[in-house]
């Protein structure tokens, strides 16, 4: 499927957010789904890279993420240039993403206009929450990206039970330049709490230090919900906490992937067998079976 | 300009409506690509290597990528041949697409096997054995030793009447002794060629990219490797070969043809464009028509080189 | 924060400033390379292949582009030693950097002759011995046999002095064997690795792309598959490797000193950069520096492998 | 060496006019020189390739080279879009191209501004004639390139010698749309003689046809100086015309390059070896003993 730069925003440190013109993938895909968009029709490099959508254009944020030009940016690899305004259309989907190497720094020097091939949706969707609950956001640096489509995609299909819902953003990361996109849920009136390995922004600490210690202040300080997308070990503590509280928990795993379709057998996470099989453990394929898994479908 | 190119092919026995096979490994049990192309308009589809058992395959990472390349350890993960002939070949049969089942096993016997219940499903067309696979043994493969490669083929001769394809290995010093090997044992067609031993290391965490340290070297960067290897076996045999390695395009393709491949398989490319195979399928078309081939079998071997 | 790492390695009795050599074939007679950069940065300079008498070399094409790498059948054009020495050698000795000669024969007798003319012109630091051209040979490559390796190497150890490096092919089936050989017929180090064997078509001509049909496969490319081949050969053997193919960056380098190499060399980036040596010294020294590494050394073989 | 892109335009066919901002460049480099450009920085392409100056911007032209935008033009392979006007500056230097494969499209994609990593000026330069002379021009194709610099520069350099030769250009292709830049050479008042072979512009038939018979037309009629550059089979006609024409000639070969400055002997050329040397021939490097040759250093 191809697409067309609609625009390329250098965000704070390597980050950057992508729009991109694909009315038949904003109209087909779910929040927690996935692209595998092929950076160059060069064959270096040569596989497709997976991108959670950040958000399906469909919905409307009164306060805008702000762009910031980076031209002075930290971030020597990248010039961080902005490219074009960020303008959300019922046909557009957003990528935000980090740039770490060969592929995303391609993507960094696309140009408006610019033509990009798109394999998708791919995955399997987060599930929607089906009553009102206390649902926490927690998020490590990128892994932030899945987590805003998941809310506006409640909101756009379930305006009322994301009203009931109480939401919030729990977001850590190394420094402050990884905090990224908290306007975008602010907007929706979630409210967000930071913080920073190196006390940059917010509470100093991990995203679970905010997090402990949450079962002595009462069942109602306790989520029904949980959806995490971040670093394993991250992730792995979230699975923690969550049979601590004895929440139901969704995470979008991050691993290698050939293809993304099932193809390749490349992209195994190790997942409890069932009580009847004999072997230790069973591998579910993160591209067809996940990318979002219920926390115990995976051996921590 | 012709019209209608026949692009039919054979090997040996089996018959394919065009050359265009997809490999082993890189292609699923065929269903996973359902959603994007037109199973029926394939040559042949060959399905992941299927062992006797199920097999979990290598812990992670299994890929890294390199450039124009790729190094896999999938670890012939797979569903073992009774699932497969339960669950996914009714499924992939409706097609009308011959289904190659792609054998391996730790002892000869599990190969002859895995042969047996394929020839005994009926809808099996052909059987590759993988006799060459770097992943999982420790030692030296068959497809290392002409005297292994010769009794594993004469067992697989013996335990089926299939039409039995010998998948070479290009780790090998001299890779003609070991086609002349296969064609000895009674292999009906060669594949040319299973994966390059690779290796490939992160500086950040100084551990290897692959959990299994090394694996398999695919995709365009192996591509002159395998029309080496293909140009050698070809003058030293006289079966039908199956071209294997970096083929991404028609052009890729015909290259294979020329050096005497009656067919090819499409192996890596099927992740980087998962309409791959097809594409190729109608660019080998467009190039008869246009070069007023009317038949591709005349292509194949076509190789005009001047003896120096 | 380390300001002046240790970068000095040392192959045996040689010295080397730092890790980076440049690659036999890739980097002429260095002298081409004056406009480009400080010939005297390099920790040594490997010459094109030199034999006894003058060569030719193939007919043309001799290069032909693949997907990150190329193909060459160069054929070992050189001016002969004698020219080397007295013509170049002279030139090339100012600059304070060891020089290597990199050498071959059609017989054991051409290679001690070459290696004694080395030797006797007192500025030749080492010698490289190429037994592993595909380009040149009709049939087999000593470096294909280890018996032949065995000999050859016991032959040159006997005719020189100088230390004696030994290039190895990876056309193998088992490079470790070739590698063992070298090391029991008295090789004071192990070049890791000579070009991949392969092949590309000119679809529309229906030609070979190389006059020779087959050459030598070198750039990115091959990287995984030299990586693998050093680190086999460095279970092998207990000396000295030099790690070779598709070394464009410091990265890259870095990957081949964490398998093992003590120094690496520097052969088709030169081409695509002529500065791409002494830009990897340079990022060799910044690596080094940011991690707080004292000396080089103590990255060579620190890869972190879990037992499978 | 870096330079900038100022214009890159789309001509007739698959040809394309790119103007670099190198200043350095611009003022080392002579005419029958050339650069190996690096077109990505991908490793796939993973070669330079090789291109002849076609102008070094010191000329000053009347009537420039019509760009035409191409948007329906029958090359189905490049978009032949156009980007900047040509304005060329004693710190630019051209290259005309043809769209042949996989580096020369991306080429045609490059848009202004945009960097490229140029090696050069590498080879020996055409020499410029030393008196008053009657000069063909003899050019294939895309081989006109290297021949609109050598004018100009003789013209920069010695305007009176340049005044006093009587230069003629003999341009030949398989169709009118291989015929560019004639208008450059006419701007310099060069007459040119066109001929192609489907006879769609100028005369129907070779190149050479336009010059055989002369002999028999008077010594007036037949050049003291023959430069040449085009396919293979075209210099070499050339090469046996100068014989009977007892004209010097110098020819511009094209060859695969595998570095383009004596380090890969990948370009070499069958030339007559000396008397003294015992061998049938020589091999010469195109890339350091040329690109440019006496026509008979070469064996054709
Ligand atoms: C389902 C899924 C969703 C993702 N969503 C996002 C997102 O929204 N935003 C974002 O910034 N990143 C996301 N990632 C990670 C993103 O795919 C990688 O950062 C990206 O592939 C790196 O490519 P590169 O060429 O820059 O890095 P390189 O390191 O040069 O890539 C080399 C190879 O490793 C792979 N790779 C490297 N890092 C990762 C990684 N963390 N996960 C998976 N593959 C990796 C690449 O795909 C490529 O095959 C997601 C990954 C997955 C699996
Ligand atoms: C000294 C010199 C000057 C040249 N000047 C010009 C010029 O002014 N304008 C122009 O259009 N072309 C010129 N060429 C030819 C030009 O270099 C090739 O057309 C170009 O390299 C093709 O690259 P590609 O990637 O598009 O083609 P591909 O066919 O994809 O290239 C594959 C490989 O073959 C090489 N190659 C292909 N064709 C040629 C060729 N004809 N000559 C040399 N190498 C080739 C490429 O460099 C590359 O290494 C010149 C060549 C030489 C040697
Ligand atoms: C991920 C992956 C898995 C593979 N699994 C198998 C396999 O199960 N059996 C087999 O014979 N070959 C297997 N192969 C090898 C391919 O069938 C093919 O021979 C090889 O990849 C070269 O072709 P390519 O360069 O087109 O990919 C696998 C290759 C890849 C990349
Ligand atoms: C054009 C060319 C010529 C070469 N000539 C020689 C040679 O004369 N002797 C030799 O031992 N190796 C020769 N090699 C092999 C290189 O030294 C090196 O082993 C190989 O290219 C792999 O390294 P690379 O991938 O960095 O190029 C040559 C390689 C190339 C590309
Ligand atoms: S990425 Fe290929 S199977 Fe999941
Ligand atoms: S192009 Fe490398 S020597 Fe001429």
């Amino acid at each position: 499927m191809k697409g067309s730069v609609l625009y390329n925003l250098s965000l704070e440190g390597d980050k950057f957010l992508m729009g991109i013109l694909a009315p038949e993938l904003a109209k087909t895909s779910r929040a927690g789904q996935f692209v595998m968009l092929r950076v160059s029709e060069s064959l270096d490099p040569l596989l497709r890279r997976p991108f959670s959508f950040y958000s399906l254009g469909k919905g409307t944020t009164a306060e805008r993420l702000q762009p910031e030009n980076h031209l002075q940016s930290h971030t020597q690899t990248v010039p961080g240039i902005s490219r074009g305004i960020r303008t959300r259309s019922p046909d557009s989907v957003e990528f935000l993403y980090r740039v770490v190497g060969q592929g995303t720094r391609i993507m960094a020097h696309m140009e408006v206009g610019r033509e990009v091939d798109l394999l998708g949706p791919l995955g399997k969707p987060f599930p929607l929450p089906t009553e009102p609950s206390q649902i926490f956001l927690i998020a490590g640096g990128i892994g932030i990206a899945p987590l805003l489509v998941l809310m506006e995609d409640l909101q756009q299909r379930e305006p009322e039970l994301f009203q009931r819902c109480k939401t919030t953003l729990f977001f850590g990361g190394r420094r402050a330049a990884d905090i990224v996109g908290v306007e975008d849920f602010q907007s929706m009136d979630i409210p967000v709490h930071i913080a920073t390995e190196d006390g940059s922004l917010g509470q100093k600490g991990l995203v679970t230090d905010l997090l402990t210690g949450r079962e002595s202040s009462g069942e109602k300080n306790l989520p029904r919900l949980v959806y995490t997308c971040g670093p394993h070990a991250m992730m792995a503590a979230v699975a923690r906490l969550c049979r601590q509280w004895r929440a139901s928990g969704y995470a979008s795993l991050e691993c290698l992937m050939g293809c993304g379709f099932g193809a390749c057998l490349g992209c195994v996470v190790k997942s409890p067998s069932s009580a009847a099989e004999e072997i230790p453990f069973t591998y579910r394929f993160v591209c067809k079976e996940g990318p979002t898994f219920p926390l115990e479908q995976v051996l921590w | 300009m012709v019209e209608n190119p026949h692009l039919s092919v054979k090997l040996g026995s089996l018959i394919l409506k065009n050359p265009v096979m997809t490999a082993s490994g890189t292609f699923g049990y065929g269903l996973e690509f359902e959603p994007y192309l037109d199973l029926g308009k394939l040559g042949a589809i060959v399905v992941k290597g299927l062992s006797l058992k199920p097999r979990l395959g290598n812990p992670t990472p299994r890929i890294a990528e390199t450039p124009a390349g790729m190094l896999n350890s999938i670890g012939l993960q797979n569903v073992g041949i009774e699932a497969f002939l339960s669950e996914k070949l009714p499924l992939l049969s409706k097609f009308g697409t011959p289904v190659i089942a792609n054998i391996f096993g730790e002892t000869i016997e599990e190969y002859c096997a895995v042969a047996r219940r394929s020839e005994e499903s009926g809808a099996v067309a052909a059987v590759e054995a993988n006799i060459s696979c770097p992943n999982v043994s420790k030692g030296l493969d068959f497809a290392q030793n002409p005297q292994a490669t010769l009794k594993i083929t004469q067992a697989l001769r013996k335990a089926t009447s299939l039409p039995l394809i010998i998948k070479l290995s290009p780790n090998v010093t001299d890779i003609r002794v070991i086609a002349r090997a296969a064609a000895d044992g009674g292999a009906d067609a060669l594949s040319v060629m299973n994966t390059v031993l690779g290796m490939a290391v992160d500086i950040r965490t100084r551990k290897p990219r692959l959990a299994t340290v090394t694996g398999g070297l695919s995709g365009p960067a192996i591509r002159p490797i395998a029309l080496r290897a293909l140009w050698q076996v070809r003058q030293a045999v006289n079966l039908p070969l199956i071209g294997i390695g970096g083929i991404m395009s028609a052009e890729d393709a015909l290259e294979f043809l020329i050096v005497g491949a009656s067919a090819i398989q499409v192996g890596t490319a099927n992740f980087v464009d998962p309409q791959s195979s097809v594409k190729i399928v109608d660019g080998l078309r467009t190039y008869c028509q246009e070069n007023n081939i009317a038949d591709v079998n005349s292509v194949v071997g076509t190789l005009k080189s001047d003896p120096i």
